[in-house]
């Protein structure tokens, strides 16, 4: 069996206690110790903690590091603890926060006109849920959100950049061919029929 | 990606019969003007069709919102006085296009949508620890505490304490009369005086008491204990021992 | 490096997930393994979780078992994490301290005496923040209270004598018997009312 070094042995301590996600300067600060003296114990510690290997795993979300556990664990995790599994993201939340992840900071209005609906209901779920928060009110009074940090832990991101990038989702030119074509077309073949 | 517009909606507006993608396709080459057309009627009846169907496929029932959005929008613009220049000169091929374009906005963000669900589904797994932080951690350290209460505080609130607390202000509540006390009084007074005047026994006391000194007269007269008179109205009351064993009758005024 | 076995692995990841001890049943349960399965693993993991091996420590408190932080690491967690707070006294707080200041030791039960009603949230939040301390219990098994080190330091008080003399919300001096009389009895007029 193995024993960590030192500052490793510090380093997970300290992530242990922290609910959030430690940068790698907090944690060389906090250990009085350089940056690289921290990271070299870091990458000690993320091998060991590497998934398959133990019941935690180091991960790096929402800009830093954090300790989680095993996703092979979750079920009796949830017998143990008797937490219900968080419910999965309605068709309305997961486009709601696609715009304001990709958006951001985006006003309420601005959703409501993308999506075509009022989205009132998906903006105010996924603020109770803690995945967006207001970030201030446009020069018109409107709400403007933004993700917040506990959106990027709860999607493993390290930062939004780790999104997908977003030309991932542009509609192809045969999409759009075929809108066009169908907005048309469609009454015109109704019309002659 | 398929597209998949297959709206099945056929319509009965005043100005138009037909399905839902003719309108729009008439719309869209102005053989109706929009501001004819009642958007919140066709609404209706695609949610009414919907429900009648049984089936709510979300997927569809967006794509046709953000339609009616778009024509809601040109039918505002519309409305709008002065901005009528701007659309009067709109061709069909521009409105298309507008349409077209948030179609494909639209689009963006829901296929977005659908990778950030399935990313969400990936990670549900992995749980975070949230505890408080150990009752050590959330102390000052004796070594590097400085001083930021006044010890001026502690004596003042012990001066508080030995105050001691102001009486209750009773003022606001009346003093109980209990039936069973006017009963044993009354009772004592005719042990003492077969008969009296109820004035002259009690007239000085209060009204409350005065009042429940009539009720154990009454209990007394129930039990067949007195009896008492009154000759004429708010004239005197005289009250009269009954001998035990001897049935009474009151005369009452 | 070792790996855990996979069992070992799931008691961690519910260990690191709980904020109890949890008992060698419940783990047992919540794995759907038997008990003597669950204690070989757990007797795995003690081992690899022995005090001086890694950041965290397995613990067998109040009738479980529980992950810790190892004990080195608190002045680095105190740096990350900790953030004092000295909010101002309430009202409470601030005469449950003057009683246990003035009278100590003095028992829990004297304190709500004294001040005629129950005390304990005060005690408790007082206890917490480390401004008292339990000195013992009474013969009657009551907690007794005095004031901590960190008391007269966040007072600056050069020790006790040094607390400022209450006689002068008093117009006759008394002594501390007397004062202590004098608290009872007009406490026990403040229950009364």
């Amino acid at each position: 069996m193995t024993e960590l070094s030192p500052l490793a042995r510090r380093i997970e301590s300290l992530l242990f206690l922290s609910n959030q996600p430690v940068t790698e300067l907090a944690l060389a600060e906090a250990c009085e110790v350089e940056l690289a003296e921290a990271e070299q114990a870091i990458a000690e510690l993320e091998a060991d903690l590497a998934p398959g290997r133990r019941g935690l795993i180091l991960r790096r979300v929402g800009g830093g590091l954090a300790l989680a556990s095993d996703p092979e664990s979750e079920a009796a995790a949830r017998r143990l603890l008797s937490r219900p599994r968080t419910p999965p993201l309605t068709q309305a939340q997961a486009e709601t926060l696609a715009i304001v992840a990709y958006l951001q900071p985006v006003a309420r209005p601005e959703i409501a006109r993308i999506r075509g609906v009022s989205s009132e209901s998906a903006v105010n779920s996924l603020s109770e849920r803690g995945l967006i928060e207001e970030a201030g009110r446009s020069r018109f009074g409107a709400a403007i959100y933004r993700t917040s940090p506990l959106f990027e832990k709860v999607f493993g991101l390290d930062g939004l950049d780790a999104l997908p990038d977003p030309s991932r989702f542009d509609p192809t030119p045969e999409d759009e061919r075929e809108i066009r074509e169908r907005l048309l077309a469609a009454g015109e073949q109704r019309a002659e029929a | 990606m398929a597209s998949r517009l297959d709206l099945d909606l056929d319509l009965d507006l005043d100005v138009f019969i037909g399905p839902f993608d003719l309108l729009l396709s008439i719309v869209l080459r102005e053989e109706i003007s929009l501001l004819e057309v009642e958007l919140g009627e066709i609404v209706a009846m695609y949610v009414t069709k919907l429900e009648e169907e049984g089936e709510l496929e979300l997927e569809v029932a967006t794509e046709f919102l953000v339609l009616v959005a778009a024509l809601l929008e040109l039918k505002s613009r519309l409305m709008l006085p002065g901005a009528e220049e701007d659309l009067t000169d709109m061709e069909p091929a521009e409105a298309v296009e507008e349409l077209v374009s948030r179609m494909l906005e639209y689009r963006r963000y829901r296929d977005a949508g659908r990778a950030l669900k399935e990313h969400f589904e990936s990670q549900r797994g992995y749980l975070y620890r949230s505890a408080p932080l150990p009752p050590e951690l959330r102390r000052i350290e004796v070594e590097t505490a400085e001083q930021v209460y006044e010890p001026e505080q502690l004596a003042a609130a012990l001066g508080d304490l030995l105050e001691p607390p102001p009486r209750p202000d009773l003022s606001h509540m009346r003093a109980t009369v209990s039936l069973r006390r006017r009963l044993s009084v009354v009772r004592s007074v005719l042990m003492n005086k077969p008969v009296f005047d109820f004035d002259d026994q009690f007239g000085s006391e209060d009204r409350m008491t005065q009042a429940v000194t009539i009720f154990a007269l009454l209990d007394l007269y129930k039990k067949g204990e007195a009896v008492w008179e009154q000759t004429e109205s708010c004239g005197p009351i005289t009250v009269r021992r009954v001998q035990s064993g001897q049935n009474g009758l009151a005369k009452t005024a």
